[in-house]
Protein backbone atom coordinates (compact mmCIF):
# COMPACT_ATOMS: atom_id res chain seq x y z
CA UNK A 1 0.00 0.00 0.00
CA UNK A 2 1.12 3.73 -0.60
CA UNK A 3 1.02 5.78 2.46
CA UNK A 4 1.40 9.49 2.20
CA UNK A 5 2.72 11.63 5.04
CA UNK A 6 1.83 15.27 4.73
CA UNK A 7 3.30 18.60 6.81
CA UNK A 8 4.78 17.55 10.61
CA UNK A 9 4.10 14.18 9.95
CA UNK A 10 6.16 14.12 6.68
CA UNK A 11 8.78 16.01 8.22
CA UNK A 12 8.99 13.91 11.44
CA UNK A 13 9.29 10.60 9.52
CA UNK A 14 11.70 12.44 6.88
CA UNK A 15 10.09 11.19 3.72
CA UNK A 16 6.81 12.47 1.51
CA UNK A 17 4.96 9.03 0.73
CA UNK A 18 6.11 5.12 0.80
CA UNK A 19 5.36 1.60 -0.54
CA UNK A 20 5.17 -0.56 2.42
CA UNK A 21 3.13 -4.01 2.58
CA UNK A 22 1.52 -4.29 5.34
CA UNK A 23 0.84 -7.15 7.88
CA UNK A 24 -3.07 -9.24 7.00
CA UNK A 25 -3.66 -7.60 10.39
CA UNK A 26 -3.51 -4.02 9.90
CA UNK A 27 -7.23 -3.30 9.03
CA UNK A 28 -8.36 -0.36 10.32
CA UNK A 29 -6.31 3.51 10.67
CA UNK A 30 -5.71 2.44 14.11
CA UNK A 31 -4.38 -0.53 13.23
CA UNK A 32 -1.65 1.08 10.89
CA UNK A 33 -0.71 3.72 12.93
CA UNK A 34 -0.07 1.22 15.84
CA UNK A 35 2.01 -0.89 13.31
CA UNK A 36 3.95 2.06 11.35
CA UNK A 37 5.03 3.16 15.22
CA UNK A 38 6.87 0.03 15.34
CA UNK A 39 8.90 0.59 12.66
CA UNK A 40 11.67 3.46 14.45
CA UNK A 41 11.46 6.01 16.73
CA UNK A 42 10.69 8.49 13.76
CA UNK A 43 7.54 6.76 13.18
CA UNK A 44 7.33 6.87 16.94
CA UNK A 45 7.70 10.53 17.58
CA UNK A 46 5.47 10.89 14.11
CA UNK A 47 2.46 8.96 15.97
CA UNK A 48 2.92 9.67 19.33
CA UNK A 49 -0.60 10.98 20.00
CA UNK A 50 -2.33 8.89 17.32
CA UNK A 51 -5.61 10.21 18.53
CA UNK A 52 -4.71 13.50 16.64
CA UNK A 53 -3.99 11.84 13.16
CA UNK A 54 -6.30 12.64 10.44
CA UNK A 55 -6.61 9.59 7.62
CA UNK A 56 -7.41 9.88 3.97
CA UNK A 57 -8.34 6.48 2.19
CA UNK A 58 -7.91 7.43 -1.77
CA UNK A 59 -7.99 10.67 -1.01
CA UNK A 60 -11.42 10.60 1.10
CA UNK A 61 -11.37 11.58 4.71
CA UNK A 62 -11.84 8.01 7.08
CA UNK A 63 -12.42 7.61 10.58
CA UNK A 64 -9.71 5.65 12.55
CA UNK A 65 -12.02 2.66 12.77
CA UNK A 66 -13.02 2.55 9.18
CA UNK A 67 -11.83 -0.74 7.02
CA UNK A 68 -9.02 0.80 4.88
CA UNK A 69 -7.60 -2.56 3.57
CA UNK A 70 -9.57 -2.06 -0.11
CA UNK A 71 -7.52 1.53 -0.33
CA UNK A 72 -4.99 1.96 -2.76
CA UNK A 73 -3.01 5.10 -1.25
CA UNK A 74 -3.83 6.19 2.39
CA UNK A 75 -2.38 9.64 3.84
CA UNK A 76 -1.74 10.41 7.50
CA UNK A 77 -1.60 14.07 8.46
CA UNK A 78 -1.89 16.67 11.09
CA UNK A 79 -5.57 18.40 11.36
CA UNK A 80 -5.50 20.57 8.45
CA UNK A 81 -5.67 24.82 8.40
CA UNK A 82 -6.04 25.76 5.02
CA UNK A 83 -8.73 28.39 4.05
CA UNK B 1 -25.17 24.94 -11.25
CA UNK B 2 -21.74 26.47 -11.96
CA UNK B 3 -18.83 25.20 -9.64
CA UNK B 4 -15.54 25.77 -9.90
CA UNK B 5 -12.68 24.88 -7.90
CA UNK B 6 -8.86 25.48 -8.49
CA UNK B 7 -5.54 24.88 -6.36
CA UNK B 8 -2.68 26.98 -7.52
CA UNK B 9 0.16 28.77 -6.63
CA UNK B 10 -0.18 31.89 -8.82
CA UNK B 11 -2.47 34.69 -7.19
CA UNK B 12 -6.50 34.93 -8.13
CA UNK B 13 -8.15 38.63 -9.38
CA UNK B 14 -11.66 38.44 -6.87
CA UNK B 15 -13.47 40.88 -9.96
CA UNK B 16 -12.75 38.06 -12.81
CA UNK B 17 -14.32 35.60 -10.81
CA UNK B 18 -16.98 37.56 -9.96
CA UNK B 19 -17.38 38.76 -13.41
CA UNK B 20 -16.89 35.05 -15.01
CA UNK B 21 -19.59 33.75 -12.75
CA UNK B 22 -22.65 36.96 -13.19
CA UNK B 23 -21.99 38.01 -16.85
CA UNK B 24 -25.24 37.13 -18.96
CA UNK B 25 -26.57 35.22 -15.72
CA UNK B 26 -29.94 37.96 -15.65
CA UNK B 27 -31.35 35.46 -12.24
CA UNK B 28 -28.51 36.42 -9.67
CA UNK B 29 -29.39 39.01 -7.47
CA UNK B 30 -26.41 38.31 -5.00
CA UNK B 31 -23.08 38.03 -5.26
CA UNK B 32 -20.73 37.27 -1.71
CA UNK B 33 -16.76 37.02 -1.94
CA UNK B 34 -14.67 35.66 0.87
CA UNK B 35 -11.46 36.69 0.48
CA UNK B 36 -8.66 35.30 3.05
CA UNK B 37 -5.32 36.65 3.51
CA UNK B 38 -1.58 36.09 4.84
CA UNK B 39 -1.48 38.35 8.12
CA UNK B 40 1.81 39.75 8.94
CA UNK B 41 1.47 38.63 12.33
CA UNK B 42 2.97 42.11 13.26
CA UNK B 43 5.93 42.00 11.37
CA UNK B 44 6.95 38.63 13.04
CA UNK B 45 6.26 36.56 9.50
CA UNK B 46 8.74 36.42 6.58
CA UNK B 47 6.34 33.53 4.56
CA UNK B 48 3.65 31.59 5.27
CA UNK B 49 4.07 27.96 3.34
CA UNK B 50 0.83 26.60 2.08
CA UNK B 51 1.65 22.18 1.67
CA UNK B 52 -1.19 20.53 0.18
CA UNK B 53 -2.77 17.02 -1.12
CA UNK B 54 -2.33 17.23 -4.24
CA UNK B 55 -5.50 15.63 -6.25
CA UNK B 56 -7.45 15.43 -2.65
CA UNK B 57 -7.16 19.31 -2.47
CA UNK B 58 -9.60 19.46 -5.09
CA UNK B 59 -11.57 16.56 -4.63
CA UNK B 60 -12.28 17.22 -0.96
CA UNK B 61 -13.31 21.04 -1.60
CA UNK B 62 -15.76 19.68 -4.35
CA UNK B 63 -17.45 17.56 -2.54
CA UNK B 64 -17.69 20.66 -0.13
CA UNK B 65 -19.08 23.12 -2.95
CA UNK B 66 -21.48 20.36 -4.26
CA UNK B 67 -23.25 19.67 -0.19
CA UNK B 68 -23.55 23.55 -0.13
CA UNK B 69 -25.38 23.58 -3.61
CA UNK B 70 -27.70 20.90 -2.63
CA UNK B 71 -28.24 22.80 0.60
CA UNK B 72 -29.31 26.29 -1.24
CA UNK B 73 -30.61 27.57 -3.95
CA UNK B 74 -27.03 28.49 -5.65
CA UNK B 75 -26.33 29.57 -9.19
CA UNK B 76 -22.90 29.35 -8.72
CA UNK B 77 -19.55 28.95 -6.71
CA UNK B 78 -15.80 29.53 -7.50
CA UNK B 79 -13.65 28.30 -4.73
CA UNK B 80 -9.52 29.37 -5.50
CA UNK B 81 -7.13 27.91 -2.75
CA UNK B 82 -3.04 29.15 -3.48
CA UNK B 83 -0.31 26.64 -2.45
CA UNK B 84 3.48 27.25 -1.53
CA UNK B 85 5.26 30.51 -0.35
CA UNK B 86 2.45 33.42 0.47
CA UNK B 87 3.95 36.87 1.52
CA UNK B 88 2.19 38.54 4.32
CA UNK B 89 -0.94 40.70 3.05
CA UNK B 90 -0.98 38.42 0.05
CA UNK B 91 -4.50 36.08 -0.94
CA UNK B 92 -4.95 32.95 -0.07
CA UNK B 93 -8.40 31.51 -0.28
CA UNK B 94 -11.58 33.11 -2.43
CA UNK B 95 -14.98 32.00 -2.67
CA UNK B 96 -17.32 33.24 -4.52
CA UNK B 97 -21.57 32.47 -4.59
CA UNK B 98 -23.94 33.47 -6.14
CA UNK B 99 -27.63 33.48 -5.73
CA UNK B 100 -30.89 35.18 -6.36
CA UNK B 101 -31.18 36.27 -2.64
CA UNK B 102 -28.74 37.09 -0.19
CA UNK B 103 -29.52 34.77 2.83
CA UNK B 104 -28.08 31.57 0.25
CA UNK B 105 -25.19 33.49 -1.01
CA UNK B 106 -24.19 34.51 2.51
CA UNK B 107 -24.78 31.35 4.06
CA UNK B 108 -23.10 29.02 1.54
CA UNK B 109 -20.06 31.44 1.74
CA UNK B 110 -20.00 30.74 5.78
CA UNK B 111 -20.40 26.71 5.04
CA UNK B 112 -17.81 26.72 2.36
CA UNK B 113 -15.56 28.42 4.42
CA UNK B 114 -15.90 26.62 7.66
CA UNK B 115 -15.62 23.30 5.88
CA UNK B 116 -12.26 24.44 3.85
CA UNK B 117 -10.61 25.25 7.59
CA UNK B 118 -11.36 21.74 8.86
CA UNK B 119 -11.42 19.39 6.11
CA UNK B 120 -9.32 20.52 2.61
CA UNK B 121 -5.92 19.30 3.16
CA UNK B 122 -4.27 22.38 3.64
CA UNK B 123 -1.20 22.48 6.05
CA UNK B 124 0.51 26.10 7.25
CA UNK B 125 3.81 26.68 8.13
CA UNK B 126 5.06 29.57 9.17
CA UNK B 127 9.19 31.59 7.92
CA UNK B 128 10.08 33.98 10.87
CA UNK B 129 11.28 37.36 9.83
CA UNK B 130 14.56 36.67 11.87
CA UNK B 131 14.88 34.12 9.35
CA UNK B 132 14.57 31.18 11.37
CA UNK B 133 11.55 28.76 10.39
CA UNK B 134 8.69 29.19 12.76
CA UNK B 135 6.14 26.10 13.99
CA UNK B 136 2.61 24.23 11.93
CA UNK B 137 0.25 26.61 12.81
CA UNK B 138 -2.13 24.64 15.12
CA UNK B 139 -5.72 23.95 14.16
CA UNK B 140 -8.28 25.66 16.39
CA UNK B 141 -11.25 24.58 18.50
CA UNK B 142 -13.20 27.21 17.22
CA UNK B 143 -12.89 26.29 13.35
CA UNK B 144 -14.36 22.77 14.33
CA UNK B 145 -17.28 24.50 16.27
CA UNK B 146 -18.10 26.93 13.19
CA UNK B 147 -18.23 23.63 11.34
CA UNK B 148 -20.17 21.30 13.66
CA UNK B 149 -23.07 24.23 13.56
CA UNK B 150 -24.10 23.33 10.12
CA UNK B 151 -24.69 19.53 11.45
CA UNK B 152 -27.92 20.47 12.32
CA UNK B 153 -29.20 22.18 10.02
CA UNK C 1 -11.96 52.14 11.76
CA UNK C 2 -12.09 53.25 8.12
CA UNK C 3 -15.43 54.04 6.94
CA UNK C 4 -16.80 54.64 3.77
CA UNK C 5 -20.12 55.45 2.44
CA UNK C 6 -21.04 57.06 -1.11
CA UNK C 7 -23.96 57.43 -2.64
CA UNK C 8 -23.79 57.60 -6.69
CA UNK C 9 -25.17 57.15 -9.82
CA UNK C 10 -21.84 55.70 -11.01
CA UNK C 11 -21.10 52.13 -11.60
CA UNK C 12 -18.46 51.05 -8.88
CA UNK C 13 -15.16 48.57 -8.80
CA UNK C 14 -15.73 45.93 -5.82
CA UNK C 15 -11.80 44.82 -6.52
CA UNK C 16 -11.11 48.50 -6.39
CA UNK C 17 -12.87 48.77 -3.42
CA UNK C 18 -11.30 45.98 -1.60
CA UNK C 19 -7.84 47.26 -2.73
CA UNK C 20 -8.25 50.46 -0.81
CA UNK C 21 -9.55 48.54 2.55
CA UNK C 22 -6.41 46.03 2.49
CA UNK C 23 -3.30 47.78 0.77
CA UNK C 24 -0.61 47.88 3.08
CA UNK C 25 -2.74 46.40 6.38
CA UNK C 26 -1.48 43.65 7.29
CA UNK C 27 -3.89 43.12 10.18
CA UNK C 28 -6.62 41.85 7.68
CA UNK C 29 -7.27 38.06 7.59
CA UNK C 30 -10.83 37.90 6.06
CA UNK C 31 -12.33 40.65 3.41
CA UNK C 32 -16.09 39.58 2.80
CA UNK C 33 -17.84 41.47 -0.14
CA UNK C 34 -21.64 41.58 -1.02
CA UNK C 35 -22.78 42.86 -4.38
CA UNK C 36 -26.97 43.44 -5.54
CA UNK C 37 -27.28 42.83 -8.88
CA UNK C 38 -30.46 44.37 -10.60
CA UNK C 39 -32.09 40.85 -11.90
CA UNK C 40 -34.00 40.83 -15.13
CA UNK C 41 -37.08 39.09 -13.70
CA UNK C 42 -36.79 36.54 -16.76
CA UNK C 43 -36.50 39.14 -19.36
CA UNK C 44 -39.59 41.42 -18.36
CA UNK C 45 -37.81 44.17 -16.27
CA UNK C 46 -36.50 46.79 -18.79
CA UNK C 47 -34.80 48.93 -16.21
CA UNK C 48 -34.66 49.63 -12.17
CA UNK C 49 -35.23 53.43 -11.07
CA UNK C 50 -33.82 53.85 -7.53
CA UNK C 51 -35.18 56.59 -5.57
CA UNK C 52 -33.01 57.90 -2.64
CA UNK C 53 -33.13 60.60 0.07
CA UNK C 54 -30.10 62.71 -0.73
CA UNK C 55 -28.06 63.56 2.35
CA UNK C 56 -30.20 60.70 4.50
CA UNK C 57 -29.45 58.16 2.42
CA UNK C 58 -25.43 58.70 3.45
CA UNK C 59 -26.64 59.83 6.51
CA UNK C 60 -28.38 56.39 8.01
CA UNK C 61 -26.23 53.96 6.14
CA UNK C 62 -23.12 55.76 7.96
CA UNK C 63 -24.97 54.90 11.39
CA UNK C 64 -25.50 51.67 10.58
CA UNK C 65 -21.48 51.06 9.83
CA UNK C 66 -21.41 52.94 12.98
CA UNK C 67 -23.15 50.35 14.83
CA UNK C 68 -21.66 47.54 12.62
CA UNK C 69 -17.97 49.10 14.21
CA UNK C 70 -19.55 49.07 17.27
CA UNK C 71 -20.26 45.35 17.56
CA UNK C 72 -17.85 43.77 15.64
CA UNK C 73 -14.10 43.79 15.76
CA UNK C 74 -13.71 45.06 12.06
CA UNK C 75 -10.43 46.85 10.40
CA UNK C 76 -12.91 48.69 7.82
CA UNK C 77 -16.65 49.04 6.02
CA UNK C 78 -17.38 50.59 2.95
CA UNK C 79 -20.55 51.09 1.73
CA UNK C 80 -21.83 51.86 -2.14
CA UNK C 81 -25.24 52.63 -2.82
CA UNK C 82 -26.20 53.45 -6.52
CA UNK C 83 -29.42 55.53 -7.83
CA UNK C 84 -31.39 56.26 -10.46
CA UNK C 85 -31.69 53.62 -13.01
CA UNK C 86 -29.76 50.36 -13.17
CA UNK C 87 -30.24 47.98 -15.87
CA UNK C 88 -30.79 44.62 -15.35
CA UNK C 89 -27.04 42.65 -14.50
CA UNK C 90 -26.04 45.86 -13.55
CA UNK C 91 -24.89 46.26 -9.70
CA UNK C 92 -26.64 48.30 -7.19
CA UNK C 93 -25.01 48.13 -3.52
CA UNK C 94 -21.51 46.94 -2.31
CA UNK C 95 -20.75 45.93 1.13
CA UNK C 96 -17.09 45.58 1.95
CA UNK C 97 -16.10 44.55 5.46
CA UNK C 98 -12.90 43.62 7.12
CA UNK C 99 -11.57 42.05 9.61
CA UNK C 100 -8.69 39.57 10.88
CA UNK C 101 -11.17 36.78 11.29
CA UNK C 102 -13.90 34.95 9.00
CA UNK C 103 -16.44 35.45 11.62
CA UNK C 104 -16.82 39.54 11.87
CA UNK C 105 -16.57 40.31 8.61
CA UNK C 106 -19.47 37.78 7.73
CA UNK C 107 -21.39 38.88 10.14
CA UNK C 108 -20.85 42.65 9.95
CA UNK C 109 -21.54 42.04 5.91
CA UNK C 110 -25.07 40.85 6.74
CA UNK C 111 -25.81 43.12 9.48
CA UNK C 112 -25.46 45.99 6.90
CA UNK C 113 -27.15 44.32 4.24
CA UNK C 114 -30.22 43.52 6.66
CA UNK C 115 -30.51 47.12 7.97
CA UNK C 116 -29.54 48.71 4.27
CA UNK C 117 -32.85 47.06 3.24
CA UNK C 118 -35.15 48.05 6.05
CA UNK C 119 -33.64 51.73 6.72
CA UNK C 120 -31.56 53.41 4.38
CA UNK C 121 -33.83 55.72 2.11
CA UNK C 122 -33.82 54.01 -1.18
CA UNK C 123 -37.01 52.85 -3.31
CA UNK C 124 -36.90 50.64 -6.20
CA UNK C 125 -39.78 51.32 -8.94
CA UNK C 126 -39.67 48.55 -12.00
CA UNK C 127 -39.79 49.60 -15.88
CA UNK C 128 -40.79 46.86 -17.96
CA UNK C 129 -39.65 45.32 -21.06
CA UNK C 130 -43.12 46.28 -22.55
CA UNK C 131 -42.61 49.91 -22.07
CA UNK C 132 -44.66 50.44 -19.63
CA UNK C 133 -44.11 51.91 -15.91
CA UNK C 134 -44.53 48.92 -13.38
CA UNK C 135 -45.24 49.27 -9.94
CA UNK C 136 -42.92 50.50 -7.09
CA UNK C 137 -41.40 47.18 -5.52
CA UNK C 138 -43.00 46.22 -2.27
CA UNK C 139 -40.92 46.10 0.84
CA UNK C 140 -40.45 42.26 1.95
CA UNK C 141 -41.42 41.08 5.66
CA UNK C 142 -38.70 38.71 5.51
CA UNK C 143 -36.34 41.70 4.98
CA UNK C 144 -37.74 42.80 8.36
CA UNK C 145 -37.51 39.42 10.30
CA UNK C 146 -33.82 39.48 8.85
CA UNK C 147 -33.37 42.60 10.84
CA UNK C 148 -35.32 41.97 13.99
CA UNK C 149 -32.89 38.94 13.96
CA UNK C 150 -29.85 41.31 15.74
CA UNK C 151 -31.86 42.84 17.90
CA UNK C 152 -31.19 40.31 20.41
CA UNK C 153 -27.07 40.08 19.99
CA UNK D 1 -41.81 73.15 8.19
CA UNK D 2 -40.56 71.43 5.18
CA UNK D 3 -42.29 68.46 3.67
CA UNK D 4 -40.74 65.77 1.64
CA UNK D 5 -42.22 63.00 -0.41
CA UNK D 6 -40.62 60.07 -1.67
CA UNK D 7 -41.92 57.14 -4.23
CA UNK D 8 -45.42 56.78 -3.99
CA UNK D 9 -46.08 58.52 -1.59
CA UNK D 10 -44.52 61.41 -3.79
CA UNK D 11 -46.49 60.88 -6.98
CA UNK D 12 -49.98 60.29 -5.26
CA UNK D 13 -49.62 64.07 -3.72
CA UNK D 14 -47.89 65.55 -7.35
CA UNK D 15 -44.81 67.21 -5.70
CA UNK D 16 -41.53 66.34 -3.65
CA UNK D 17 -41.43 68.74 -0.83
CA UNK D 18 -43.32 71.59 0.21
CA UNK D 19 -43.23 74.51 2.81
CA UNK D 20 -46.58 73.90 5.40
CA UNK D 21 -47.27 76.27 8.39
CA UNK D 22 -48.93 73.89 10.88
CA UNK D 23 -51.45 74.08 13.40
CA UNK D 24 -49.68 74.61 16.69
CA UNK D 25 -51.77 70.72 17.88
CA UNK D 26 -49.45 68.93 15.33
CA UNK D 27 -46.99 66.98 17.50
CA UNK D 28 -46.03 64.19 16.33
CA UNK D 29 -46.04 62.10 12.92
CA UNK D 30 -49.29 60.73 13.58
CA UNK D 31 -51.08 64.40 14.10
CA UNK D 32 -48.87 65.11 11.26
CA UNK D 33 -50.78 62.58 8.51
CA UNK D 34 -53.92 63.20 9.96
CA UNK D 35 -53.31 67.04 9.38
CA UNK D 36 -52.71 66.14 5.85
CA UNK D 37 -55.05 64.00 4.56
CA UNK D 38 -57.41 66.96 5.43
CA UNK D 39 -55.74 68.91 2.43
CA UNK D 40 -57.38 67.37 -0.39
CA UNK D 41 -57.88 63.96 -2.48
CA UNK D 42 -54.34 63.42 -3.25
CA UNK D 43 -53.29 63.47 0.40
CA UNK D 44 -56.00 61.16 0.93
CA UNK D 45 -54.89 58.67 -1.39
CA UNK D 46 -50.86 58.96 -0.56
CA UNK D 47 -51.95 58.64 3.10
CA UNK D 48 -55.11 56.35 3.33
CA UNK D 49 -53.14 53.54 5.16
CA UNK D 50 -51.00 55.99 8.08
CA UNK D 51 -49.50 52.89 9.80
CA UNK D 52 -47.55 52.08 6.48
CA UNK D 53 -45.72 55.27 6.10
CA UNK D 54 -42.36 55.99 7.44
CA UNK D 55 -41.61 59.15 8.78
CA UNK D 56 -37.61 60.61 9.41
CA UNK D 57 -37.54 63.99 11.24
CA UNK D 58 -34.15 65.83 10.09
CA UNK D 59 -33.04 62.48 8.31
CA UNK D 60 -33.45 60.30 11.19
CA UNK D 61 -35.95 57.79 11.39
CA UNK D 62 -38.81 58.60 14.18
CA UNK D 63 -41.95 56.55 15.68
CA UNK D 64 -45.30 57.93 14.78
CA UNK D 65 -46.01 59.03 18.48
CA UNK D 66 -42.62 60.98 18.65
CA UNK D 67 -41.90 64.51 19.10
CA UNK D 68 -41.46 66.33 15.88
CA UNK D 69 -41.75 70.04 16.26
CA UNK D 70 -38.38 71.06 16.63
CA UNK D 71 -37.44 69.32 13.15
CA UNK D 72 -36.47 71.84 10.17
CA UNK D 73 -37.70 69.07 7.90
CA UNK D 74 -40.04 66.13 7.89
CA UNK D 75 -40.10 63.40 4.93
CA UNK D 76 -42.95 60.93 4.70
CA UNK D 77 -42.57 57.85 2.35
CA UNK D 78 -42.87 54.09 2.15
CA UNK D 79 -41.26 51.53 3.31
CA UNK D 80 -37.63 51.35 2.28
CA UNK D 81 -37.06 48.98 -0.78
CA UNK D 82 -33.03 49.82 -0.53
CA UNK D 83 -30.08 47.33 -1.02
Amino acid sequence: MKILYFAWVRERIGKPEEEIDLPGNVKTPSDLLAFLRTRGPEYESAFEEPDVIRVAADQTHVEHDMPITDAREVALFPPMTGG
Amino acid sequence: MDITVRIQSDDFDAAAEIRKLTEGNGDIGAVVTFTGLCRDEKGTLATLELEHYPGMAEAEIRRIADEAATRWPLNGVTVIHRYGKIAPGANIVLVVTTSAHRTAAFEAAEFLMDFLKTRAPFWKKEWLADGTSGDWVEAHDRDDSAAERWKNT
